[in-house]
């Protein structure tokens, strides 16, 4: 394990300074993500145009750099995207996070995807893998208008 | 199957109790723990000892991870659906006024019917005495027949429409009566009433797949099935698991709190509140990995050979009565001695080192029904042998010598 | 006292994690446990394991009798009148939901008032809160100030006449406050309002004497006090267990058992059904000793020594900013550091084989109060020391330097 | 431990073939006592007389050999006693029992002494001595008319 590999650079600067924070106006979806565990919160607004595409992505929420990173890159990553490939990203990037060891998205483009496998440490630390995935299932949980609150603990 | 291999495998049994090896015959009442589990047991306390679920350090995530890993050895040797049913408590006492206190809570009103049996343990009716008392439901007792042997027709005849819930036991631990429980079920099925199964006597003797039983509640005692003591088990079908209120409140089962709310947290965090008998769950892991390592029918064949055995002895000695007389019987064997007390006879085995037990074994309903204060009871471990058999009978003759019977 | 003699008698030190020695700074969340008690407990299981009460063969009679000497000596380390006010739960989140499911079900009725504070750990308020929704009991909490000290004249207003109990922790497992319970006693004995004590922090750390202290109920975590898992005590004035009804049913607590009626144990047996953590109540005993063997004072001295060096080097790094400064603190410390998250901060100190806790800690409601959703906390044992606290500040410089603070 | 020393011939016969079983006519006084470990029960009857005397003492129920043994023995000792001699029995038994070697009772003659002696060997067997002393703290109970039945479990 190694911690420089856990906290590069990219995730302090997005932890202290995180992108799209805030409510965004007319947001037509919103989820909100719980964990219990240290009181964590995170709310997605989400707001789909008519051809059902991120026009905006914002998020309000209390979170370790981890978390707060994580639900940064992913506002980034996600806005300006189609729904499908919104959801793609979203599989990928569980997927990177759990399994495998690169990310497979044909959507990303490189600087994107370093983005994004800057996250890949959190693999090492399975305590903190619900940090990192948390806004990312509150996403999902967003753009399906699930009716729930997102708890980690009911995540893998 | 090598049972002095077996029996090796339990340091207790190679030391002498009143400068006897010890013949334990009590194993309903409690089973010994082979020495892979009391190794994994101190093992996680003096290397890796931590609270789990909690803290995030390296500690905590072992212990977690460990203590996780036992419930899923749990769900699959009962083969359940997933993990989020497995529900550990401190006995299976608990895990049954688990249930009946949120069931009851949620379900049960003025009137309402519980089913029991005659069968049953004290921890699987004092919890159903509770809804008689708070709610005043009714509780039936489903009869036996001399043979001890639940009347299939007079137990569907007892459920009504006002039948709430079915308690059964999977095994007498008095008269070793295996209940038909899949049977049961589907009768049950039919007239939509769910069924709890007590299942300490069985987990550690007969096969147990709740799939196939299709029940809705199971309940297992850890120490029975060579665990630690501390542990118990419920099985509970998902959906009751997130229908039911949950039972003790406090850390860990929560979600948010609020000064003027509380919610709870998903399966199966919502029924486990307070530190959990932690390095008990990790250790009791080996305990089911003792048991899949020797295979349960060969469990079941090497502990119905000895059954056999023994009922055949016993029925020899003179004066000596079995308890029952069922279809499918397990090896739990109670008897009387005509003249000797069932205490006396316990004081006069243990002389010898053999450890039975006296009394009525927390089912006095059933005493009663068999016209019995009390009886001895031998009962059968996966270590046992011819041998051990042996010496009860013979400790038994010297009963009768010291008291002078013929 | 020689810390480092004390030390050497906990395996868990010898051995590395993460190829360091261990820094343990967890133990408000459980403790590490002496070999003597590790031993007991093997010892138990390898020679002499059975269950209690219900047998009467020479290893039932021995182990009832060593489960019953653990019961008087935690009679004599509380100070207690009677042995048969000790009862064995699984842990204190159980003995409190003992007190409030009996207590609420006698004498709690709609716009029943019960005072608890804004310190509380969970467990000593959702077993209440269950009773806010079943009866529509009031609660209500008593403030503290910005220190984390119970505000008295506050208290005192808080009680009302409709107030039936009042439950109150003894030492805040956050901000490490001593509550003076026996001034707050006093003052509910002149209103008549029995008084829970929640003393699963304060067991381990302070002087416990219930005589003294006047209380009706006091709940201790025996994992906390380097003991096994599995275990609680719920300690309770005679004629309350006389009076109130019994918790958890089954074996073990009945007296009479008829189809129609049951009838319940006398003391302590009443309140403990179903096979007991037997053989961690025994080694128990052992965590007793290993108090009594340092005395409470020297621990007290140590712990307090250790508190305020730790206290003074926290004080020194920039941006740490200590949680509360009651009165009376014993060594439990919390903290924040700026723009590092408490999670962030535990698993950096991780590297360096120090355990601390980060989170809520159990206790939401105190944090909404201080307006903060997590801290670390740094929480001292018996067998820390001096070097322990140095490891702990290096590896939080080490945080600052991963997070690139000045 | 020696079982020879527990069962005694004295107490196997009175275990066999208990002296004074049954309810007596015209009882004054009467008590039950019960060991939920075994299920065991004893009820007493006693008749007291004007002078206070035990002009009867009868009792019923079931047991193991030493519980009846103890129970009909405690009968014969007792019948014929007045009521503060009785209770002087009773303590000196149970002191036997619990303590001493010896039964320092003035009011029995050798005989009886033989008998009441012939329980000590139960000391050696600590779960057993409440089969020899529940008829004893029964019929103290019936003696001071208490309401509650006696318990084993609440007794020493
Ligand atoms: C103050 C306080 N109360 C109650 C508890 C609950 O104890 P347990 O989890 O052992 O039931 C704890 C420990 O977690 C605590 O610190
Ligand atoms: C059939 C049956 N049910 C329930 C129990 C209660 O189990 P425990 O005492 O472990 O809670 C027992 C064992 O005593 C039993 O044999």
């Amino acid at each position: 394990m190694d911690l420089k590999e856990l906290y590069q650079d990219i995730i302090l600067e997005h932890g202290k300074s995180p992108r799209n924070y805030g409510k965004c106006e007319k947001y037509t979806h919103q989820a909100k993500g719980h964990n219990p565990l240290c009181g964590d919160q995170v709310q997605v607004y989400l707001k789909l145009n008519k051809e059902n595409k991120v026009e905006d992505l914002t998020f309000e929420g209390s979170g370790c750099a981890i978390s707060i990173a994580s639900t940064s890159i992913m506002t980034e990553l996600v806005k300006g995207k189609s729904v499908k490939i919104a959801k793609q990203i979203i599989v990928d990037f569980l997927d990177m996070i759990r399994n495998t060891a690169d990310i497979k998205s044909k959507d990303l483009d490189d600087d994107q995807k370093t983005k994004i496998m800057s996250l890949s440490g959190v693999k090492q630390y399975p305590m903190r893998v619900k940090c990192a995935t948390l806004a990312w299932h509150t996403l999902t949980s967003a753009i399906d208008k699930k009716k729930e609150d997102v708890n980690t603990e009911s995540i893998d | 199957m090598d049972i002095n291999l077996i029996k090796s495998q339990f340091p207790i049994f190679s030391k002498k109790v009143n400068g006897k090896f010890l013949t334990y015959l009590d194993s309903s009442n409690s089973s010994q723990k082979p020495l892979s589990v009391l190794k994994a047991l101190d093992y996680f306390y003096k290397n890796e000892f931590s609270n789990i679920g909690r803290s995030i350090h390296s500690l905590a995530v072992n212990a977690t991870n460990k203590f996780e890993e036992t419930r899923m050895s749990v769900k699959k040797f009962i083969n359940a659906n997933s993990k989020d049913e497995i529900i550990f408590t401190k006995n299976a006492t608990e895990a049954i006024n688990l249930v009946a206190s949120s069931f009851g809570q949620k379900y049960i009103k003025e009137g309402d019917e519980i089913l029991v049996t005659d069968l049953e343990h004290h921890s699987n009716y004092v919890p159903w005495h509770y809804l008689r008392e708070a709610k005043g439901a009714i509780i039936k007792f489903a009869p036996i027949n001399d043979d001890g042997d639940i009347i299939i027709e007079k137990f569907k005849e007892l459920i009504s429409p006002r039948t709430k819930i079915i308690a059964i036991t999977h095994l007498s631990n008095v008269t070793g009566t295996i209940v038909p429980i899949k049977e049961i079920v589907e009768i049950a099925r039919k007239k939509n009433v769910p069924v709890l199964v007590d299942g300490c006597q069985s987990a550690p003797h007969i096969k147990i797949d709740v799939k196939d039983l299709d029940c809705d509640f199971y309940a297992i005692s850890c120490h029975k099935v060579y665990g630690p003591t501390g542990v118990g088990i419920l099985y509970a079908k998902k959906k009751w698991l997130e229908e039911l209120p949950p039972y003790i409140g406090g850390g860990g089962m929560i979600s948010e709190v609020k000064k003027n709310k509380v919610s709870y947290a998903p399966l199966p965090g919502k029924f486990e509140a307070g530190t959990m008998p932690t390095a008990e769950v990790v250790a009791f892991n080996e305990s089911i990995k003792f048991m899949n390592s020797i295979g349960i029918n060969n469990i079941v064949k090497h502990e119905a050979e000895l059954t056999g055995y023994a009922l055949e002895k016993l029925k020899k000695i003179n004066s000596v009565n079995i308890v029952g007389n069922p279809k499918n019987k397990a090896g739990v064997i109670s008897f009387t001695i005509k003249g000797i007390h069932p205490h006396d006879i316990s004081t006069i085995v243990d002389e010898d080192g053999v450890a039975i037990r006296a009394g009525h074994h927390c089912c006095q309903v059933l005493h009663e029904r068999l016209n019995l204060t009390a009886t001895a009871r031998a009962s059968i471990g996966v270590y046992n042998t011819k041998e051990d058999i042996d010496v009860l009978c013979k400790a038994i003759e010297n009963c009768r010598k010291v008291f002078g019977s013929k």
